[in-house]
């Protein structure tokens, strides 16, 4: 059934206006180039996947475009407008939100208040309304439940609403973090290897979450995933990263047989 | 145990995010409520009030202040000492210079003044953490103690270099100055403790307190999914500082009456406040109460026990209760590191579950 | 609350001239508008609609229907578990004389087939995706199905809806279009008689195929009538529906008497929060099968083992006490002070609080039937204060045929012939019913209807039992057709010995051979999770069920239990006969979806006793060791097949055991 | 105007004396901190439990004889002897020792796998233990402390100066001696870490807990090690200070300075420490020389920390500290 309704899915996604376009975009830590003139763009509604090599600059990449890391040169064009150096909160506030590779959620917080915190950027209600309690405040904290229960429902992790995050087994925990993510109800959103550690019933769940969540919302994605398997079947198209170049990049069916993309992966096992 | 929940259930979201969604537990809180509001005022006297009553509900404001900076929001601080210091002392200067302001708004408006203070020493807290922060806090510790004794202008060129509160009334009724009785000081603190903790209560559930716990959490992760430090780091600060500003001034002008900042705002308070919120629970308002009460008492205690019972000299004394104090406190780290609020929740928990063991 | 009763009262008394569920949610909508009518746990909390809310989404729906074309007699089948919506849609049809179809949710395909195709379905509510997904699979064999609508919109993007529809799509299509088809709504309201069908709900037979019982208005209304009068339930009530839609009890609990009441019908978040769901709602009236009553106690159980030393000692101090009193208190007995104030302080220490975490704290009538239920288990609840009662009940009769009166509870006997029913038991000892509530007939079905129902109106319930001379009681045998006689001519009551077994709590299932043998035998299917445990706390290791199952001292275990169920027996000199010689235990758990088990959990006697022949053979062959492979399906469908070899044990008699020990 | 300006330099040269004994304080810290992650708020009460133990012992005077008076109504006060300062140095430095066993077993023990803000705590926690019990111990009077130090130093540098500049620079002969110890102390620490077995055993702890335990050090050694040199340190601190300023509860304050140290140099930098003492030891010194005119005395309070945060805001990790890198 899902691969069905998936191919149904494919001819829509990935045909959009751009999204966001990455020009030459390098990157240096001290001495050590991490990116060096990468080029791409993301498409409304389309999966787009970075793959690559370990240290091929994918991490640095996600976090160029999460505002994390300001590269020294290139420029970032976000829904036609070119993105000033900013910091990572003005950044979320844009319509970006990310997952990360190894676990961030905010352990001690429950599952609820961690995805009520994804929806940050999208709260209005003034500092004294909140202290005193008043109406708007209430209000509004009931709004954004509303909304952050529906992201619990899609997810299927209403059994640990209120259970705080750190107790949680892995799998989940990543669960509550793209539920995070989503919150914020991004325009573009970030993953980072959402399937790394996993087994693969997991990683089903996940891919068809992935999935769901773009054709339900009709959200945009960018993720970086090691498993080619996954990357394959879900993403619409592939950027393929090595020494901070950009080696490749168009559909799966073009890069399962790009020869740069196949020696690079010759050398190391994945 | 006593719970009784079967067929509680909730039908908004409102309701499920009570305080109290429990009604048992809703019960207990309004009668207790009851209790310290109707029922204590009437048979507290000069001893309980001095001694045990408005000294703890003091130190709770400050260990609520603290709370939130270092529960909440993970900022440690050691400048708490300082801070009330900044609201005794404003709250002096501003009963001196307004004589006719009613005392409830000096309080209040010293408790701004101190939150403005606080967000100046907060400043630093962006580019330092942990330890670090801890220590730079001492720098408002001790310079703020320093300007207090240094300036005369801070106590109005008093020859003794100390405060000494004057007498206000609220309602024609004294709550400040020697003539003060003992229940009009209690009730004064019950006040202030019940508006503080309903704020406090307020703002750890909304918007503000979760961005204070993302960042105690996980703070780069807070930024990249939209908090912004600046402002969840000074707002923390500032609040904070405005509970122990108020605690400093009611410490100053309801409790104590007469003060010299480095007596009485000197580093030791600030480690008491930490012990109380550490001890009470980080991260829980009922635990600042734990807290503070622990911390207040057990000296009281104990002196009643060594000199007043067993009839020790005093230097002795006064030692021994150090040694007991450090040893309990250490005691206390090793059994329950999460503090008397999750005692109490593990306690709750046991009833609720009752007869079930989990 | 007395202002409640007044209201039912005035409602019952204007109620006698109501001939149908509609006219009665219209009642409702007058009487009770702003009481709620449904609840359903979604999104974190009880989400609740009011019977005017309920009315107006009924008739939205309604309308819905006739845009789509649905006509008066087709019949709309009902597939997912328990929801307001689709409650709504039943409603909905019955209202434009269509004939809702409750089926199991959780049947395969096939199964599904044969009801949507004997019923010839012209629509489908789907409760979600999979159930789309289980009726497209049949789309070729269905030619009379025309539309599907469904719940839970999850996944169903991408499906082609020219034949699909969300039910909500479905309903606010009929609000904008209720000047179109409001007039039609009324004429057909109209033309709904008592006699106009209700709802026609499938026997999961025993045996053969199943069945379609036709069940006009008249019928639900009057059982649902008599047994809310019987019990006094009231509008303020509430229960929990959980159980499958597609059973008669479930229809005539959350439907017939809540709409009779007026009381509130809430719906689980979901099957696995069902025991917090519960808890949170505690409800006044509830339902549950024995093995449902068995499980809770099981876990309460298996969870006091880890509670400290005292805490044990004092619950078990308590528990005895209330075995003894409990019973008795609650049939209104007077108790020495001394008891009233033990009881008093084990209600505050013990039986409060765990009717609390059961949530069964506010439960005023309880009810359990389908099967005969341990008479510990059944005194347990009881002790505890909890009014637990029997019924005896068929699909055939709307549920009620006996039930036990407040303050004459037995576990052994189903209790008194529910008002407005007559009972006879012919001479062959099977148990024969009248009443109003007995069904208009079996949809395409005349000779089995003939069969079952003659002329005057007696019904067969193909069960053997007889009336307890002092108690008037009745008191349930077996199924008539399994009573038989062994070689040595002595009476033959499988079920009966069966229950028996499965009071223990050890024993899940159990099935007994020995009709024109020369002595009983029986197959055992052991609980994991109280053996599994018991396992655990004497670190006996094991890797799998059929492991555990084929363990030694599993067996010793097993074995006390199967002589002592002789033992109880031999008291009774009419069922001697039914000792038990030899038994094995089943390697795999009897399973609905190997056909084992009906949807009910009723074991298909028939199919097991050829599935494993052999071990029949072995019992009766003499062989004291049985290898078998057993088809298996799993929940995806697909089929496996798992060997292994039994051992058969021979039965001594308890003190012979106890001598070995 | 040159006589101004050669007295700065003379209050910036005392300065840096005092500095120096800030920075053998922080050492203490700076140890404890590198090999087991623990801010040891109790260092410098351990600094006057040490000195005054030293005192004590020196004295002859008998442990706890308030307590005992109190308690059986005795009039005991000393032992009557007075141990020779090699002695009673070394003797304190074995009760040090027993100190850090004590610590490890009552305490860190069973923290191991706490959060440093509770291990922070557990240490205030020993602090006002140890205050109590010191005072219980020894008696809370002031005490003098005398080492016998040659004599005629500063005199010599006085006059030598006085030749050169024409003005005289006084400069404690403790301060020398001060600056001595220190110097001995770092160069053998320094040589500890680098040579000794268990040495290159503590640098691995530092570096990485598990790795460590791993090659089968046992943590629970090391730390037991580490805090009697800590101990040991602090003994020397102590004599220094007592020495100086009479052994009382003031010196425990005085080590509070410390901290702010610790912040320039680096939590976990010995060479750090040492600059960051004489930073902050001249630089408070020459702060209050010019600015005490102005706007009054004892700015000495708050100097070093102001300094301190003021610095801290530009280098978030201190002088020598690692870089602090963050990532996600």
């Amino acid at each position: 059934m899902s691969d069905k309704a998936n191919s149904e899915a494919k001819p829509k996604n990935g045909s959009g206006e751009i999204l966001m376009e990455l020009k030459g975009i390098s990157l240096r830590f001290g001495g050590v180039l991490a990116i060096s003139d990468v080029s791409f763009d993301i498409k409304e509604g389309e999966i787009r996947a970075i793959i690559g090599p370990n240290g091929a600059g994918k991490s640095s990449m996600l976090n160029v475009i999460s505002g994390f890391y300001h590269p020294q040169e290139g420029e970032i064009w976000f829904r036609g407008e070119r993105r000033p150096s900013m910091r990572p909160h003005r950044v979320a506030a844009q319509g970006i939100a990310r997952t990360f590779q190894n676990i961030a959620l905010f352990k001690r917080m429950t599952t609820l208040d961690n995805i009520m915190t994804g929806r940050m950027t999208l709260m209005k209600s003034s500092f004294a309304a909140q202290a005193l309690w008043w109406g708007p405040a209430e209000r509004e904290e009931t709004e954004h439940r509303e909304k952050a229960e529906r992201i619990i429902d899609f997810l299927g992790i209403q059994a640990i609403r209120k259970i705080p995050v750190g107790t949680l087994p892995y799998g989940l925990q990543k669960r509550v973090e793209l539920g995070r993510a989503l919150a914020a109800e991004p325009k573009l959103l970030l993953l980072d290897e959402p399937m790394a550690g996993m087994n693969v019933e997991e990683k089903e769940d996940m891919s068809r979450f992935i999935l769901d969540v773009n054709d339900e919302f009709g959200t945009t994605i960018a993720l970086i995933e090691h498993d080619m398997g996954v990357v394959m079947d879900i993403s619409d198209r592939i950027v393929v990263m090595d020494y901070g170049k950009k080696i490749g990049d168009g559909r799966p069916a073009e890069i399962r047989n790009n020869q740069h993309v196949i020696d690079a992966y010759l050398g190391v096992a994945h | 145990m006593l719970y009784r929940e079967a067929g509680e259930f909730r039908t908004s979201y409102p309701d499920d995010s009570q305080t109290f969604p429990i009604a048992f537990d809703k019960f207990r809180y309004y009668a207790i409520l009851a209790v310290l509001f109707v029922g204590v005022p009437f048979i507290v006297n000069d001893y309980w009030a001095n001694a045990v009553l408005v000294p703890v509900l003091v130190w709770s404001i400050a260990a609520l202040g603290l709370n939130i900076l270092t529960g909440y929001c993970g900022q440690i601080s050691l400048g708490t000492g300082g801070f009330m210091a900044v609201g005794a002392y404003s709250c002096y200067k501003l009963m001196t210079a307004f004589p006719d302001l009613n005392v409830v708004f000096c309080i209040f408006l010293s408790g701004f003044v101190t939150a403005l203070v606080g967000i100046v020493f907060g400043v630093p807290s962006l580019r330092i953490k942990g330890f670090y922060l801890a220590v730079a806090t001492l720098a408002a510790q001790f310079f703020l103690v320093w300007l207090f004794n240094g300036v005369p202008w801070f106590y109005n060129y008093s020859a003794s270099g100390q405060i000494t509160v004057p007498e206000r009334t609220v309602f024609g009724i004294a709550v400040t100055g020697p003539y003060t009785e003992p229940w009009a000081k209690y009730l004064i603190c019950m006040f202030f403790v019940f508006v503080l903790a309903w704020l406090a209560r307020n703002l750890t559930r909304s918007s503000v307190g979760r961005s204070w716990m993302a960042i105690r959490d996980m703070d780069i992760a807070a930024e990249i999914i939209g908090v912004n430090p600046l402002k969840a780091k000074l707002q923390a600060f500032a609040v904070s500082s405005f509970f122990v500003g108020i605690s400093g001034a009611l410490f100053f002008s309801v409790y104590l009456g007469a003060v010299e900042a480095s007596e009485a705002f000197g580093i030791n308070q600030s480690f008491l406040v930490l012990f109380m919120v550490i001890i009470g629970g980080l991260g829980s308002i009922f635990g600042s109460f734990a807290g503070a009460a622990f911390i207040v008492l057990l000296p009281v205690l104990l002196k009643n026990l060594l000199v007043g019972r067993l009839s020790w000299p005093t230097d002795i004394a006064t030692n021994s209760e150090f040694i007991i104090v450090g040893a309990l406190i250490i005691f206390f780290l090793i059994v329950e590191p999460h503090g008397l609020a999750h005692l109490a929740r593990l306690f709750k928990e046991k009833l609720r579950l009752w007869p079930f063991p989990h | 609350m007395a202002g409640a009763q007044k209201r039912s009262k005035l409602a019952t008394s204007m109620a006698h001239d109501l001939l149908t569920i509609p006219e009665l949610l219209s009642r409702n909508a007058v009487e009770f508008g702003n009481a709620p009518a449904n609840r359903e746990k979604e999104f974190g909390i009880w989400q609740s609609w009011t019977w005017s809310e309920v009315k107006r989404e009924t008739e939205d729906l309604a309308l819905g229907f006739l845009a789509l074309g649905v006509e008066e007699g087709d019949h709309i089948a009902v597939i997912g578990r328990n929801r307001p919506h689709l409650y709504w849609s039943m409603l909905a049809a019955q209202m434009i004389g269509a004939i809702p179809v409750p089926l199991y949710q959780d049947a395969v395909a096939f199964e599904m087939a044969y009801a949507l195709d004997h019923c010839g379905a012209r629509y489908v509510v789907a409760g979600d995706q999979e159930q789309v997904d289980k009726v497209l699979e049949l789309k070729e064999s269905l030619p009379s199905l025309r539309h599907i609508a469904y719940l839970d919109p999850r996944g169903m993007r991408k499906y082609d809806h020219s034949k699909i529809a969300d039910l909500r799509e479905v309903q606010k299509r009929g609000r904008a279009e209720s000047e179109k088809f409001g007039p039609e709504l009324a004429r057909r309201r109209d033309r709904i008689k008592s006699d106009t069908t209700c709802v026609m709900l499938y026997t999961s037979g025993t045996t053969g195929r199943p069945k379609g019982v036709v069940l006009s208005h008249g019928n639900i209304l009057e059982a649902s009538r008599s047994s809310s009068e019987f019990d006094s339930l009231r509008q303020t009530d509430s229960v929990l529906a959980y159980l499958p839609m597609a059973w008669v009890g479930d229809f005539i609990f959350s439907i017939g008497q809540a709409y009779w009441c007026g009381f509130c019908v809430n719906c689980p978040e979901s099957a696995d929060t069902m025991m917090t769901d519960l808890k949170e709602i505690g409800p006044t009236y509830f339902f549950a099968p024995p093995r449902i009553f068995e499980s809770i106690l099981t876990s309460v159980m298996i969870r006091m083992e880890d509670a400290s030393a005292i805490k044990r000692r004092m619950f078990k101090f308590f528990m005895d006490h209330a075995a003894e009193y409990g019973p008795a208190l609650l049939s209104g007995e007077r108790l020495s002070a001394r008891n009233r104030l033990l009881y008093w302080l084990g209600d505050l220490c013990v039986y409060g609080p765990l009717r609390n975490v059961l949530g069964f704290t506010n439960i005023r009538v309880g009810y359990t039937a389908g099967e005969a239920i341990g008479p510990e288990i059944f005194d347990f609840y009881r002790s505890l204060g909890i009014n637990l009662k029997q019924l005896y009940g068929q699909t055939e009769a709307s549920v009620f045929i006996t039930q036990q009166p407040d303050g004459e509870v037995y576990s052994e006997t189903v209790g008194v012939p529910s008002p407005g029913v007559e009972l006879r038991i012919d001479d062959k000892g099977e148990v024969f019913f009248r009443s109003p509530g007995t069904f208009e007939k079996y949809y395409k079905n005349p000779e089995s209807t003939a069969a079952a129902k003659d002329a005057e109106g007696w019904v067969a319930t193909g069960d053997a039992g007889y009336i307890e001379s002092e108690t008037g009681h009745l008191r349930i045998i077996d199924r008539a057709k399994d009573v038989g006689k062994t070689a040595s001519g002595s009476l033959f009551a499988p079920k009966y010995v069966e229950n028996k077994l499965k009071f223990f709590p050890n024993i899940l299932e159990a099935v007994v051979f020995g009709n024109g043998r020369p002595f009983c035998t029986a197959v055992v299917n052991i609980d994991l999770a109280a053996v599994g445990n018991w396992a655990e706390r004497n670190n006996i290791a094991f890797a799998s069920y059929q492991d555990l199952a084929q363990n030694p001292q599993v067996y010793d275990m097993i074995h006390a239990n199967v002589a002592s169920v002789n033992e109880s027996l031999s008291e009774d000199e009419k069922l001697a006969g039914c000792a038990i010689k030899r038994f094995v235990i089943l390697h795999k758990e009897l399973d609905a979806d190997d056909g084992e088990l009906t949807r009910t959990r009723k074991v298909r006697r028939g199919a097991i006793e050829e599935k494993y022949s052999e071990i029949v053979d072995a019992f009766y062959g003499g062989r004291d060791k049985v290898y078998l492979e057993t088809e298996v399906a799993y929940e995806d469908g697909r089929k496996g097949s798992i060997a292994a070899t039994l051992n058969i044990r021979d039965v001594k008699s308890t003190e012979a055991l106890a001598n070995a020990a | 105007m040159v006589e101004q300006l050669l007295y700065a330099i003379e209050v910036s040269l005392n300065g840096l004396m005092t500095g120096i004994l800030y920075s053998l304080v922080a050492l203490g810290f700076v140890l404890i901190f590198k090999a087991s992650g623990v801010f040891n708020y109790a260092q410098g009460i351990m600094v006057l439990f040490a000195a005054l133990t030293l005192v004590g012992l020196q004295a002859g005077q008998v442990p706890f004889a308030h307590l005992i008076n109190a308690v059986f109504g005795t009039r005991i006060y000393s032992f009557g002897w007075n141990l020779p300062a090699i002695a009673a140095i070394a003797l304190s430095a074995m009760v040090m020792v027993v100190l850090a066993m004590a610590v490890e077993k009552f305490i860190l023990k069973f923290l191991v796998h706490q959060e440093p803000v509770i291990l922070f705590m557990a240490t205030i926690g020993l602090a006002y233990f140890l205050e109590g019990f010191g005072e219980l111990m020894w008696g809370g009077e002031i005490k003098p402390l005398d080492l016998p130090l040659p004599v005629g130093i500063s005199d010599t540098i006085e006059s030598a100066t006085f030749e050169r500049f024409g003005y005289g620079f006084f400069i404690d002969k403790l301060d020398i001696a001060a600056a001595c110890v220190a110097a001995v102390l770092v160069l053998s620490l320094v040589l500890f870490f680098q040579y000794s077995k268990i040495g290159r055993a503590l640098r691995a702890v530092a570096d990485d807990h598990q790795a460590a335990l791993s090659v089968g050090i046992s943590l629970r050694y090391i730390w037991v090690v580490i805090w009697s040199i800590a101990g040991i340190v602090g003994l020397a601190a102590g004599i220094m200070w007592g020495a100086k300023s009479g052994v009382q509860f003031s010196l425990s304050l005085i080590a509070l300075k410390a901290l702010p140290v610790l912040m320039l140099g680096g939590f976990t930098s010995i060479p750090g420490a040492i600059l960051g003492g004489i930073i902050i030891g001249v630089g408070e010194k020459l702060f209050d020389f010019f600015m005490n005119p102005i706007i009054g005395g004892a700015t000495e309070n708050w100097f070093a920390y102001m300094l301190a945060l003021i610095f801290l805001v530009f280098r978030p990790q201190g002088l020598f500290g690692e870089r602090i890198i963050e990532r996600v």
